[in-house]
């Protein structure tokens, strides 16, 4: 976890001057918002903190869904 | 940060080609011993430098000067076809250039110059520079003769079958013998000097019309921006001109041998001849061309195909044989037969490293020996090999340091590795990598391993086309010789991947055939 | 960042590594169960590498150091897992499964159902499909005991012994794979061969004695070798075998099965079930004490006894499954496939139908060769 | 201003579909859910896949040389366009986790049991953020190789399982209830088949339009074929036992035994399963780049790869908290969850186009 933090750290702090040496605003924002969602998550997840399962979740409410329309699984 | 770097050197490189070169012509002055004070003090009075002067003509005798290097030049052809008809002038009028150039210097090459920067040129390259009183001009002979190698077998591209002769260090030596075996008008030799300092005279050879224009168009740029003090050696040519300079493999190719290096420029490919090394480079070089050698194309079909497969197999034996013993001995023990799993575990009973230390270590001694047997003179190098193999290899399995695999695996994996030169060295580097992926992740290390490599090497390009041609992007005409290589007389298309302008190689269905009524004749 | 990224990997990696002299390869497996602690108890024949390849090795399996080339260790647990652990728990390295050849029943395991047993060797990803399945008849631990004379544990042994079955034909080795997919059917019977230790000090050798039949994964009978080859004839198995019988003139002749061929079809018809089994074998004449000349006349004599003794054999064994109630062969499956609509409704109570299964056996054998004699050695 | 300036040629575009088919379906092969029918239901999905792939290729040729983002932008107009295309990414990169899941699942249960996950996915996403950087060109390029190594190795092993093939496994016919076969047909139609709804991303690299629908069926029948045999061998070296296992495929691999010389070679598997899951995932990352960087008109999509690959792994590491859930997900929800991805936003985007007759005359070229 912790090595996939540093990459992204390293990636962020090695892209981000060439963005604002050309001028790219645009692409500064987009990466570094992406870069940085990363990086939270990362950090989150390197600190031990409980992620919800999002796909997991999704799945519970689907079959609920089918429970309620009354379809048998 | 390897980018910064980058950054870093074109700057520089930049700042070091703004002053231009000034080139400060001067002519020649039209007194002689005004001449021979500069030219001497240009060249500093060197030891080497010979300067002789003497009358010509009887009545009204002219004062000259010939300037010629030792060593550089042929004394006798000085002595006999320059001095003496010199010496021997019975002329009334007073003598001149022209006259002398006309009637009495029996030399070949003859150049007229007026500047002084092209007679220092000249008398370097071994020329001999006539001057006579009272004409601000010279004459330059043609009088190059030196101490040269000469033609001899190659060492590193040894062959069964075929031609034994080889390179050398003189470039006409060398552009002599790609003409003898090219004798088609087309084959252009485009000469150039690079290095400010050294002058290297640099060729670039190629037959027009098979040859791609652009490609020798682009072999030309990318030696013209070359701006260095000295080139000395062909290497350094390649690093100049390589495509991909952080990468383990080479995308320029190189040949010892004539004949190897004329089937390249037939195919197409354009060859640097550099003065002072015995080794010329082709581009574009493609992955598979280290796996063919002459012999294939001269042994049998069959046999010839067998050792092609070899090779391919001893590359990647070269390759992955450490990490997958790795792999499979300390993460995969389900994969090894049952018997052979026991003799395993029996041999590297009480070892104290694990695998992966195993194989590294002695991959890092084997290295060690092959350099000390090849830097060590010969005798010594023996020996050497000698005491590694027995000692290292025997003595630390007896004493329980290493297993018995290991040692097989680390000698097996040397052995192939010579069997494809041109790839040694990215095999030695991929080796370590692979053996350290397999240590920290098994199988899965050695997968996504290679699963990178491949992509980089289908990235790569040399000189435009696809290091991996023609098997990615697959070009169906071209695996005619790298999946297996077909009867001389069905390669009748040039390579498709480097595209050539004429595509045709040769006639179709020149398949040989009996005459019909061949039995027939032979019983007669 | 590749420098660090690089030192993170060497310094973090390396988590699964299990060096080969870390491990203990476990060559067999012996379950038992013990009814009143509810307890697995577990045997595991764990193999020493240096004495298995030590070329002086006194007496089979000593080897240097006069240690056994393998060694038991003996664990308990409320499930196998944990009994698996707690083996690995007795000895300084960890017990690798990956190479684990026979897995063998004891007693209370076959009474207490096999069933629970299996899920960790089928649901585990160290042991593999191969292993052959048997059912000790006697103590467990004499069988992994057992000092081989051919090879270094009894594990290679009985390896050995169930590859090689096909000479005699008469056992029906079953690997963890079949036996599975067996337990897995609700009608068909799974079956899986005995192996006991017969004879006294140097006189001892293993034997396979005969199969035991399964049911819901208890143990409900065995049948006898003889038995066994009719059981194989009629799933078509028999690879090989000696059939040997009385020649008309007393003589005794023994054919050699070359190669069997067996067909099952299903009929449901008003009057109940009909099986009719179909079997073709292919014999050579391997054997004739006097007697007259291989003629063809004489030939076809032989392949009609040949035929006779073969229907007695898979009979016998079509009444001994009647018996125990037990469908060995899978006649059930056979009818699910052809009478798929009437086999639900049969299905629950195969139990009780299955006895009532009317069988019609028909045998073609056929002799090829008879060797390189023509005449028979004159017998006196 | 065109982000990708790579082309692939026909060939190309046929073996990257056809491994992207593969992809992790592979292991979990589709049509496990019918039992001893899977083959029927693979047949089916081919079928399904059949519709799917005309549905894209009609929506392609209707705007050639445009991709999914750029066609969204301009059917639905900039706002709603860039929300339908959001979506769509979202797609495609929540697919790209699943993926990386299985991947992980697999070798956590089969080769690395105690490294941690972090681990395996980075060395997994390095490698594949790698050949997106490279750009689909070189994907393509790679894709034929691995591609055809796969077939090879298919065979060999195919050949090696066919002595031990029981084909009464396969008895009784049409035994299953109907309803049950046509959901594990439309199982196999979402996945693999309509997953190649990401190519709408790709499709516009071709360098020979003309041939798009020719090549991409080519490459569904491959994959059809390969399923099928797939089954085959799957349902007819296993017979019931099929159902136990979680990758069955896998375990048909393990019982290779010929004469005890060739064995263990389950291997063989595992390794096809990574080159595909690479492809799968590599054409996946390379989408959703291609399409957040169209989205906001930037210069180029190479800085997003790396991190937005990085993000995949981690999503794809909390996916699920248990293996069956992501088991339950794939057999229950996921047909159902895909469908509009995979069917309705193309076939709406098609039909709005139809109506307003877009493209308009003259903006054709480009």
């Amino acid at each position: 976890m912790i090595v996939i933090f540093i990459i992204l750290i390293g990636y962020l702090a090695n892209i981000a001057p060439r963005l604002i040496a050309d001028k790219q605003w645009k692409e500064l924002l987009v990466v570094g918002a992406v870069t940085v969602c990363g990086i939270v998550l990362a950090g989150l997840m390197m600190v031990g903190v409980e992620i919800p399962n999002v796909t997991g979740l999704m799945s519970q409410a689907f079959l609920k869904f089918y429970r309620m329309i009354g379809i048998k699984v | 940060m390897i980018r910064y770097l980058a950054k870093l050197f074109n700057a520089l490189a930049k700042r070091q080609r703004s002053p231009v070169k000034q080139s400060s012509v001067t002519k020649l002055d039209s007194g002689l011993t005004h001449n021979l004070k500069h030219i001497m003090d240009e060249l500093g009075n060197g030891s080497d430098v010979v300067n002789r002067q003497f009358l010509i003509g009887r009545s009204a005798p002219v004062l000259a000067g010939v300037i010629f290097i030792d060593g550089l030049v042929d004394q006798e052809m000085i002595n006999d076809n320059i001095l003496q008809p010199l010496l021997r002038i019975e002329l009334e009028r007073p003598v001149d250039l022209d006259v002398l150039e006309k009637s009495f210097l029996a030399v070949g090459g003859l150049k007229r110059v007026e500047t002084m920067e092209t007679l220092l040129e000249g008398v370097l390259t071994g020329d001999t520079a006539l001057l006579i009183d009272g004409q601000p001009s010279a004459l330059l002979l043609s009088t190059k003769k030196w101490e040269q190698r000469g033609i001899s077998e190659p060492d590193t591209e040894v062959i069964v079958k075929g031609a034994r002769d080889g390179f050398t260090e003189t470039l006409r030596t060398n552009t002599a013998l790609l003409r003898r075996r090219i004798e088609h008008p087309a084959l252009r030799f485009d000469t150039m000097k690079i290095g400010k300092k050294t002058r290297t005279e640099i060729c670039v050879a190629y037959i027009q019309g098979v040859a791609e224009d652009k490609l020798v168009e682009e072999v030309k740029k990318r030696l013209r921006r070359i701006d260095t003090a000295g080139i000395l050696s062909t290497e350094s040519i390649d690093q100049f001109i390589d495509d991909a300079p952080f990468s383990p493999f080479a995308t320029v190719g190189y040949t010892e041998r004539p004949d190897v290096c004329a089937a390249k420029l037939m195919e197409g490919r354009v060859a640097i001849i550099v003065d002072g090394t015995p080794v010329v480079h082709t581009v574009p070089f493609l992955f598979w061309e280290s796996f063919q050698s002459p012999d294939d194309y001269n042994f049998r079909l069959f046999y010839a195909n067998t050792m092609r497969w070899i090779r391919y197999l001893a590359f990647f034996t070269s390759v992955l044989l450490p990490g997958v013993y790795v792999a499979l001995s300390s993460y995969h023990q389900e994969l090894i037969p049952t018997n052979l799993l026991i003799s395993m575990a029996a041999a590297t009973e009480g070892t104290p490293f694990s695998a992966v230390v195993e194989a590294l270590g002695m991959g890092v001694v084997f290295e060690i020996l092959r350099e000390a047997g090849i830097r060590l003179p010969r005798p010594v190098g023996q020996a050497v090999s000698i005491v590694g193999a027995l000692v290292i290899g025997e003595a630390t399995v007896i004493a329980g340091l290493v297993g018995a695999p290991v040692v097989i695996v680390v000698a097996l994996t040397a052995i192939a590795s010579f069997l494809v030169p041109s790839q040694v060295e990215s095999a030695a580097f991929l080796r370590v990598v692979f053996t350290c992926l397999a240590g920290v992740f098994g199988a899965l290390g050695i997968i996504n391993g290679l699963i990178f490599v491949y992509i980089h090497l289908a990235s790569l390009r040399s000189f435009g086309v696809p290091f991996l041609a023609p098997v990615a992007p697959i070009v169906p005409a071209d695996l005619k010789d790298v999946a297996v290589r077909v009867p001389i007389w069905m390669m009748w298309t040039r390579p498709k991947s480097i595209d050539s302008p004429d595509r045709i190689r040769q006639a179709m269905r020149i398949r040989p055939e009996v005459p019909e009524e061949g039995h027939d004749d032979d019983r007669s | 960042m590749v420098l660090a990224v690089l030192v993170c990997l060497l310094a973090g990696g390396c988590w699964d590594r299990q060096e080969l002299d870390e491990l203990a390869l476990a060559f067999a497996a012996g379950l038992d169960y013990d009814m009143e602690q509810k307890q697995v108890k577990l045997i595991t024949q764990v193999i020493r590498p240096g004495q298995m390849k030590s070329a002086e090795s006194g007496g089979g399996s000593t080897g240097q150091g006069g240690q056994k080339a393998s060694f038991i260790l003996e664990s308990q647990g409320k499930t196998v897992f944990e009994a698996v652990r707690k083996a690995s728990f007795q000895i300084s390295r960890r017990v690798n499964w990956t190479h684990n050849m026979v897995i063998i029943f004891g007693k209370g395991a076959v009474k207490a159902g096999v069933d629970k047993f299996l899920d960790f060797f089928v649901r585990n990803p160290e042991p593999r499909p191969h292993q052959y399945i048997l059912v000790a008849d006697g103590d467990l631990k004499d069988i992994l005991n057992f000092k081989p004379n051919l090879e270094k544990a009894s594990a290679q042994t009985i390896n050995g012994m169930m590859n090689n079955t096909g000479v005699t034909s008469e056992a029906y080795p079953v690997t963890l794979q079949e036996f599975v997919n067996d337990l897995m059917s609700n009608t068909k019977s799974a079956t899986a061969p005995l192996i006991k230790v017969v004879g006294e000090g140097e006189e001892q050798k293993l034997q396979l004695v005969g199969t035991a039949v399964f049911r819901k994964g208890k143990q409900i009978g065995r049948i006898e070798p003889k038995e066994t080859r009719g059981l194989l004839w009629v799933i078509g198995k028999v690879k090989s075998g000696i059939i040997s019988l009385p020649s008309s003139d007393g003589s005794e002749i023994s054919i050699e099965i070359v190669q069997a061929s067996s067909k099952i079809h299903p009929v449901l018809d008003g009057d109940g079930m009909h099986v009719h089994i179909h079997v073709k074998a292919i014999c050579n004449l391997g054997e004739q004490l006097g007697g007259e000349n291989a003629k063809p006349k004489k030939m076809i004599e032989f392949q009609q006894w040949a035929e006779k003794e073969i229907q007695k054999e898979i009979v016998h064994t079509i009444q001994c499954s009647r018996r125990m109630k037990a469908d060995i062969f899978g006649i059930g499956e056979a009818f699910n496939r052809k009478y798929h609509k009437r086999w639900r409704t049969m299905e629950p109570k195969w139990e009780e139908l299955y006895p009532k299964v009317k069988f019609s056996v028909n045998v073609k054998a056929k002799i090829r060769l008879i060797g390189e004699t023509l005449i028979p050695l004159p017998a006196h | 201003m065109k982000l990708e300036r790579g082309k692939i040629n026909g060939l190309e575009l046929t073996t990257l579909i056809a491994g992207f088919l593969f992809g992790s379906a592979v292991l979990l092969f589709p049509g496990q859910w019918a039992e001893h029918e899977g083959w029927i239901a693979i047949l089916g999905g081919v079928a399904e896949g059949f519709v799917f792939m005309l549905l894209y290729a009609a929506l392609m040729s209707r705007f050639p040389g445009k991709n999914f983002v750029e066609i969204a932008k301009e059917v639905y107009g900039p706002f709603f366009g860039s929300l339908v295309a959001l979506a769509f990414i979202g797609y495609l990169f929540h697919l790209g986790s699943l993926v990386v899941t299985d991947y992980h699942d697999f070798i956590k249960l089969t080769m690395l049991v105690q490294t941690p996950s972090s681990m395996i996915v980075l060395v997994n996403c390095l490698v594949i953020i790698y050949g997106v950087k490279k750009g689909i060109e070189v994907i393509a390029r790679c894709s034929q190789g691995m591609v055809t190594l796969l077939c090879v190795f298919y065979l060999m092993i195919f050949g090696m399982l066919s002595m031990q093939i029981k084909w009464t496994n396969f008895q009784p016919f049409f035994s299953l209830p109907v309803t049950k076969v046509l959901w594990a047909a439309h199982m196999a139609g979402s996945f693999p088949f309509g997953e190649t709804v990401a190519f709408l991303m790709v499709f516009p690299t071709l360098n020979k339009p003309e041939e798009l629908l020719n090549r991409s069926l080519k490459a569904l029948f491959l994959a059809g074929i390969y399923f099928f045999i797939g089954s085959i061998r799957t349902i007819g070296v296993l017979g019931d036992t099929a159902r136990l296992f979680l990758y069955s495929g896998f375990q048909s691999g393990r019982l290779i035994n010929i004469a005890n010389v060739f064995t263990r070679l389950e291997i063989i598997i595992g390794v096809n399963f990574l080159m595909m899951g690479f492809l799968k995932i590599a054409v996946l990352l390379y989408g959703c780049a291609l399409g957040i960087a169209q989205l906001f008109n930037l210069k180029s999509y190479s800085p997003l790869v790396l991190p937005l690959g990085l993000l995949m792994g981690m999503l794809g590491m909390i996916n699920f908290s248990m293996v069956s859930e992501n088991f339950e997900f794939s057999s229950l929800v996921y047909p159902v969850f895909a469908f509009p991805f995979q069917v309705i936003i193309p076939l709406t985007t098609l039909v709005v186009a139809l109506i307003r007759k877009l493209p308009k005359k003259g903006d054709d070229d480009n």
